[in-house]
């Protein structure tokens, strides 16, 4: 079926749960702003179930109720994996066989960002979920700049190690932090290199809009939850083309 | 478990012993009375079906007619089963359709032969349907045996109450995959006031879903699918309690339900059904439950959503011990007593933590052998949400700690709506985590000796010894009528049902209570 | 200030928290619709922060996110207490004076509700928060008919006791039981008795919106919270006018 | 509390002459070495103010000019005041400002007469900066005299972090007033990596605001209010480590803040510090610290972070050993040891919650006298709010039943978003709950004698004791490099920061140090 309603218990009942601050101290006035906003996202009849003064002028609020929007299924824009699965036997067999050398790689977490768990779960050996991470794929030649590493450095490290394809994670999205250095990022290599010689741009993180990728100039995003096989599926599909 | 508290066994054996005393005037009362669903459950057994078009059961019709030709006090079985022999009909359901139809009459034979062929048929009918009870009773042990019980203590309780039986339906079978080992189906707000037993299978409840034969009987085909899929036996509870308790008994053992709420008060006090009527309907129906292998849930929770916690706890102890003496009277051994009480002290309340504990560990020391149901906070709990999952997952960790035997899971949505899917889903992630990281918790649980815990839960046992000496003394029919239990007054000689009682006749004869008690 | 909008960590942030099931199995479609709905109810960005499947072919998800919409306190439509509110010695000074004689009240929970606690807290002698109920009221004469009570045996009741006002409660919404419940028991009052012999009609529980009393066709509606003092006052405000 | 676990004391006495064995050779070079942090620290106390028109502080240019003309290794004291003598200037300030514009050169006088004016003249600045010091600490002496303590342990530790010190305070305020005993100001997520520390009032940070005197002033002036308020004096803390930890904590003793986040290896390990920057600027910072009175925080929980919880427990141990001992040897007293560790033990691993238990009565009853820091789940929070608050309230009941010192509210939206304003209530409401109902509870906690908890217990300390064996045969700076803590890697010549260091010359001299050493 292609149009669905959220469901509390029973099919089509639309029910859904939310909740809020607002910036008044806490009154029937304030409980009806309460419900009033509800009612602008949709929700109708919309249950105040609490509400809870906070400090002098706020009060946060629990509304239960029913929204009427329908979701259509068939409307919605994914980014679908549109390259093959492969094991890292098949990826190291095919940049082998295409390529004839090694795949350079170049990894960091740029800006002010140091949550490098994310990117060395793709990078490292010790991978995440079962997975080995892409050190561990031979015909990958990967360098892991670490955290807090500024764009110009990103740029001359990628030139120099005359990387295929660089991975940048950002994981910090306060004031959209992870959105600017990703403009900032795909900007300068833009002007540092020519359309042909540019490295394949990636960039990761969980909170990332994986539609984005053109908006932000960068070639693919991955999300939560990432696996590094997906990433070396994407990189030979990318790079090397295809798997045949 | 035991020993935690160092309880004193002579304090222990003399509220036992009290309990017994005052207890006893009221099973005498029930062992000299019959009701309507007395006799409906008597007639079901002995193969009564259906319902006619306005939805009233045949069996509703038949002990009707009886009734207004020769009264209750005789039983009805000897007067249907004489009627039987007299028109030549041989299908009881065909005979209260004839009797609706004013076209039999009724009486009591007078010749001894008669009688004595009447209840020969009563006894041979009865028997088939006691012997389905037995056969499904088989049919559970077996499973059991195939698929295995839970793999843990307490076991996991949840609750469907869509108020439609094709939505409870997937909703179970979820609940049962996602790691539910009992499933209880609420029942309709009304039900339990109706005089009769719904039919068939029904799509309409208010905030849960009527109790029938055939709606029993869908939900537990579908979760012995569930069970085979899983390789658990999921168990399946419904309600006795209502004016038809000695009927949804009967029902409930046809059809392999697993679990009753069944209380010896709880019709009384919150559903103001008349004392003397519950207490004839519920020795009957406990007495079927013993047959069929059914664990009885008791309803000493609910005294907490009316009374205080705190100044009420000694209630819930007095009250298990009359429901404990009540059901070993009727026939049902420890393993069935799934005796209630629950997480309802005020969260604002210093050491309400402990206290919960103390409460709950008395229950455990007293009733070691019982399968105690630990029911969740419902009082305080308030539309906040997130605070509503934390108070669950204390309530969870105590039922860990006091080796509680079934886990009634609470939802974080208590305050708001019956439960949603995704309540039931986060509810079960709760317990799951509080079971897998704190399962075993108990072993560096230890009262400290004289401490807080300990002292509490003597101070709650004194109190339920003083309160049984007064019971006993005034009896316990007073003391309902008094508010003793969740405040809730309630005299003898009124509340709902009371016309459906009658008091024996010599005569009286009952092929079920006979094969019951034999 | 008559704008506002929800509070996440800065002034005019716009931050809210939604959670819902949709009747899908979990995949990059099911999210990418799970951010569809939020985006119809007014979040841009939505972020969405946990899917997690349920049984077959149901999906929870959690977002966080920014509403557009704007809130204004000065459209926010509430029943203000539109009387004073009086202590029970001067509830029971008016109704002596103005009134000459006790005021009759009758309660009950009807329908299939059995939920007594809230109706006994208005009327009981306990009370609730510290306020007396209203048996304690000298003027006041009391009849609670407890649970389950059917319209008629109400009306009938109301009828025998010369009721000023009937207070009825309801606890049970699902499937609107409330509404429903509250309804025939209006008609049944305004069919049973003329225009003028009709006792004043309140209805009371915790879900109720309190706008709609005259679509249900009584005089007043209490929700959650709702004191005896409250009701007492209404009761001499409505039926004796006044406090002077 | 102590006693719970039966630790060995031998076995104990042993981790820590390993520690401070394993420790000794990092002391030695820090005391042999100095950096551009500790010099500006030097001017800061001594008076330099202020920042030029591109926001770098007065103080690093004229470190910088010392430096130009005469290296860091003779410190920076006697080449600034012998310049304020040889040009009259009498502002450290000014003569920054002239410095900087290139129209001061400094030099080591040669005459053993100037040394000594130039080191009376630092001695006496700095003198006037460790006296405001002094006063602030008594003003903090004063003010918990008048309003007092928190009423219970652990105390409550609360976290803003909107970036701008404008909403900070009042969020700061907020959650105060909601029951917070400590207020931490979350810093921006680039500052640690700057060599100097912003000027002024900020309102642009990442995930955090500037740590900066003003920033400092501000909030420290509003809980001030907030503590009269309420009648309860509200500590604040901020973070001393990354590049400029002895300015920082310099600035912390002169704004009257109450506790700084102080680790001895986490700029290393999290900030890929260079070790020896790290060494050196720790010790100089802990000297201020325990002038000042601030109680510092550790930052084991980071290790748990990076490293899985279960495995790398002993890594913990064996930091916390470490932090002691450089702790102690800086001056700092027990009470000023806010030992950090964390409930990060995967939630779906079974015993989670009792190896939590044992991990966290470790550390207490290793260091019985230190006020530790409990900190809460954060690797294996998700989106799932629901249950994060469920975890939290777990972690709040570790931290009661173990007696932590300082608990750090834990947020259900710790994988979503910097704290809201209502998650932060939440929180605290979660926090109450746990402690009013279970803050007592550790009176029935008592592990079983050779039971899963001590068991785990003592595998734990034997581990960081063979743990610190192997330190201590290989060095400090060679674990450090092999990943020991965190899985970081850090090798000693690598890192930020490296440049800023420079070894004592012979003739040394640091009025601060001399002055905290004495
Ligand atoms: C661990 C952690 C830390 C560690 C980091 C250690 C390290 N070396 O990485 C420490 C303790 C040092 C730390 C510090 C801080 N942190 Co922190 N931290 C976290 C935490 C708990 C877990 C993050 C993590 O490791 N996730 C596990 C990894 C495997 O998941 P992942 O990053 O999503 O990566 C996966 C995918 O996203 C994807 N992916 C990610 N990157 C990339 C890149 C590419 C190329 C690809 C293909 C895929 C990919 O693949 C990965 C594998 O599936 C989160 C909270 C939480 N539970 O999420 C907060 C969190 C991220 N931290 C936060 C903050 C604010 C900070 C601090 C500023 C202060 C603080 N609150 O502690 C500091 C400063 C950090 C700085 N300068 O950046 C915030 C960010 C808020 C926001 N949304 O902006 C969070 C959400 C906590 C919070 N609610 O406040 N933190
Ligand atoms: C106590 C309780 C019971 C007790 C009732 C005992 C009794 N004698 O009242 C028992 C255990 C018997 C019970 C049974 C059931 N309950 Co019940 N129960 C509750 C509970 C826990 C608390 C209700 C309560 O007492 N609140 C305290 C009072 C003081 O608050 P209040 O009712 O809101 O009243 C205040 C105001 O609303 C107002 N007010 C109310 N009425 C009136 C009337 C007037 C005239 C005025 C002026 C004001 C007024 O003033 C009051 C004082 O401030 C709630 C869950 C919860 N935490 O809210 C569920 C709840 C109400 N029960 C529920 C249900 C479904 C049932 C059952 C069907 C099955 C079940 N789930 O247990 C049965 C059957 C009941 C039936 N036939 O009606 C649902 C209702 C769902 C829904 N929204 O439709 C709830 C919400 C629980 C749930 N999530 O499933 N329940
Ligand atoms: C023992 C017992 N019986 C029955 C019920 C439910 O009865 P009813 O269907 O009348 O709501 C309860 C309520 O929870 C109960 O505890
Ligand atoms: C000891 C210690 N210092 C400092 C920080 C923060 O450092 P930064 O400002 O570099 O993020 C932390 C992080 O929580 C810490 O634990």
């Amino acid at each position: 079926m292609s149009i669905v309603r959220p469901y509390g218990d029973t099919t089509g009942d639309g029910m859904v749960q939310l909740s809020f601050t607002l910036p008044v101290p806490h009154d029937k006035r304030a409980e009806g702003a309460a419900i009033q906003l509800a009612n602008k996202m949709g929700m109708d009849p919309a249950l105040l179930v609490h509400a809870k003064p906070m400090g002098d002028g706020f009060t946060f609020f629990v509304v239960y109720g029913r929204v009427s929007h329908l979701v259509d299924t068939g409307q919605v824009q994914v980014v679908e994996r549109d390259f093959p699965l492969l094991s890292a036997k098949e990826v190291n067999a095919v940049i082998k066989r295409r390529l004839r050398r090694r795949l350079n790689v170049v990894g960091a977490c740029i800006g002010t960002d140091a949550h490098t768990v994310g990117i060395d779960a793709i990078l490292n050996v010790k991978g995440i979920a079962g997975e080995k991470g892409l050190e561990y794929y031979r015909e990958l030649s990967v360098t892991n700049m670490g955290a807090q590493v500024s764009v110009p450095d990103l740029v001359e490290t990628a030139r120099r190690e005359k990387a295929d394809a660089v991975l940048v994670s950002q994981v910090v999205t306060q004031r959209d932090a992870h959105l600017q250095n990703t403009r900032a990022m795909s900007a300068a290599f833009r002007e540092a290199l020519p359309a042909g010689k540019r490295p394949l741009l990636i960039v990761g993180g969980p909170r990332f809009d994986e539609l984005m990728a053109a908006e932000l100039g960068v070639d693919r995003i991955f999300g939560r939850g990432t696996t590094p096989r997906e990433v070396a599926s994407y990189l030979v599909h990318a790079l090397v083309g295809g798997s045949k | 478990m035991a020993g935690k508290l160092d309880l004193d066994p002579r304090v222990v054996r003399e509220a036992r012993a009290l309990a017994a005393r005052a207890g006893q005037p009221v099973v005498d009362l029930a062992r000299s009375h019959t009701t309507v669903s007395v006799e409906r459950a008597v007639l079901r057994l002995a193969g009564v079906r259906g319902a006619d078009q306005d939805g009233i059961p045949w069996v509703n019709r038949l002990v009707d007619a009886v009734r207004a030709d020769v009264g209750l006090e005789h039983g009805v079985a000897v007067p249907v089963f004489h009627a039987m022999r007299a028109t030549g009909v041989d299908d009881v359901t065909v005979l209260a359709q004839k009797a609706a139809a004013g076209a039999v009459r009724f009486g009591v034979p007078l010749k001894k032969a008669d009688v004595t062929a009447a209840r020969r048929m009563a006894r041979k009918a009865t028997g088939d349907g006691l012997r389905t009870i037995d056969r499904r009773r088989a049919e559970r042990e077996r499973m059991i045996k195939r698929y295995g019980d839970p793999a843990q203590r307490p076991w996991i309780y949840l609750i469907v109450a869509t108020g439609d039986i094709l939505e409870d339906i997937p909703q179970a079978q979820a609940a049962a995959r996602a790691g539910a080992d009992v499933i209880a189906v609420i029942r309709s707000t009304g039900q339990s006031l109706l005089d009769y037993v719904p039919e068939g299978a029904t799509r309409e409840g208010f905030a849960g879903t009527y109790a029938t034969q055939e709606n029993f009987r869908l939900m537990r085909a579908a979760l012995d699918e569930t069970s085979k899929e899983l390789g658990r036996y999921v168990r399946l509870t419904n309600y006795a309690s209502g004016l038809c308790m000695p009927e949804i008994a009967a029902l409930a053992g046809l059809e392999r339900l697993d679990m009753m709420l069944n209380d010896s008060m709880y019709g009384i006090l919150f559903r103001d059904i008349n004392p003397i009527r519950t207490f004839v309907d519920q020795r009957f129906s406990r007495q079927v439950h013993a047959r069929a292998g059914i664990i009885i849930n008791t309803g000493e929770d609910n005294y907490l959503t009316t009374a205080d916690a705190v100044e009420a706890a000694h209630t819930v102890t007095v009250s298990q011990l009359l429901n404990e003496f009540f059901a070993h009277e009727a026939g049902l051994a420890d393993w069935q007593l799934g005796l209630g009480h629950a997480f309802e002290i005020n969260p604002e309340l210093p050491e309400s933590f402990r206290l919960e504990l103390a409460h709950a560990l008395l229950a455990r020391e007293l009733f070691p052998d019982a399968p105690l149901k630990w029911m969740p906070p419902t009082k305080h709990m308030t539309g906040d949400v997130f605070r509503g999952n934390l108070l669950d997952g204390f309530f969870n960790l105590v039922g860990a700690l006091t080796g509680q035997g079934i886990l009634l899971v609470g939802m974080m949505t208590e305050a708001v709506v019956t439960p949603w899917l995704s309540d039931r889903d986060i509810a079960l992630q709760n317990v799951r985590y509080v079971l897998t990281g704190a399962g075993n918790l108990h072993e560096d649980f230890v009262p400290a000796p004289g401490g807080f815990i300990q002292r509490r839960a003597h101070a709650v046992l004194a109190e339920a010894v003083d309160l049984l000496k007064r019971i006993e003394g005034d009896t316990l029919l007073n003391a309902i009528a008094d508010g003793t239990f969740g405040i809730m007054k309630r005299p003898a000689d009124r509340g709902k049902g009371l016309d459906g009682v009658a008091k024996h006749a010599e005569d009286y004869y009952n092929p079920v209570t006979e094969a019951l008690e034999s």
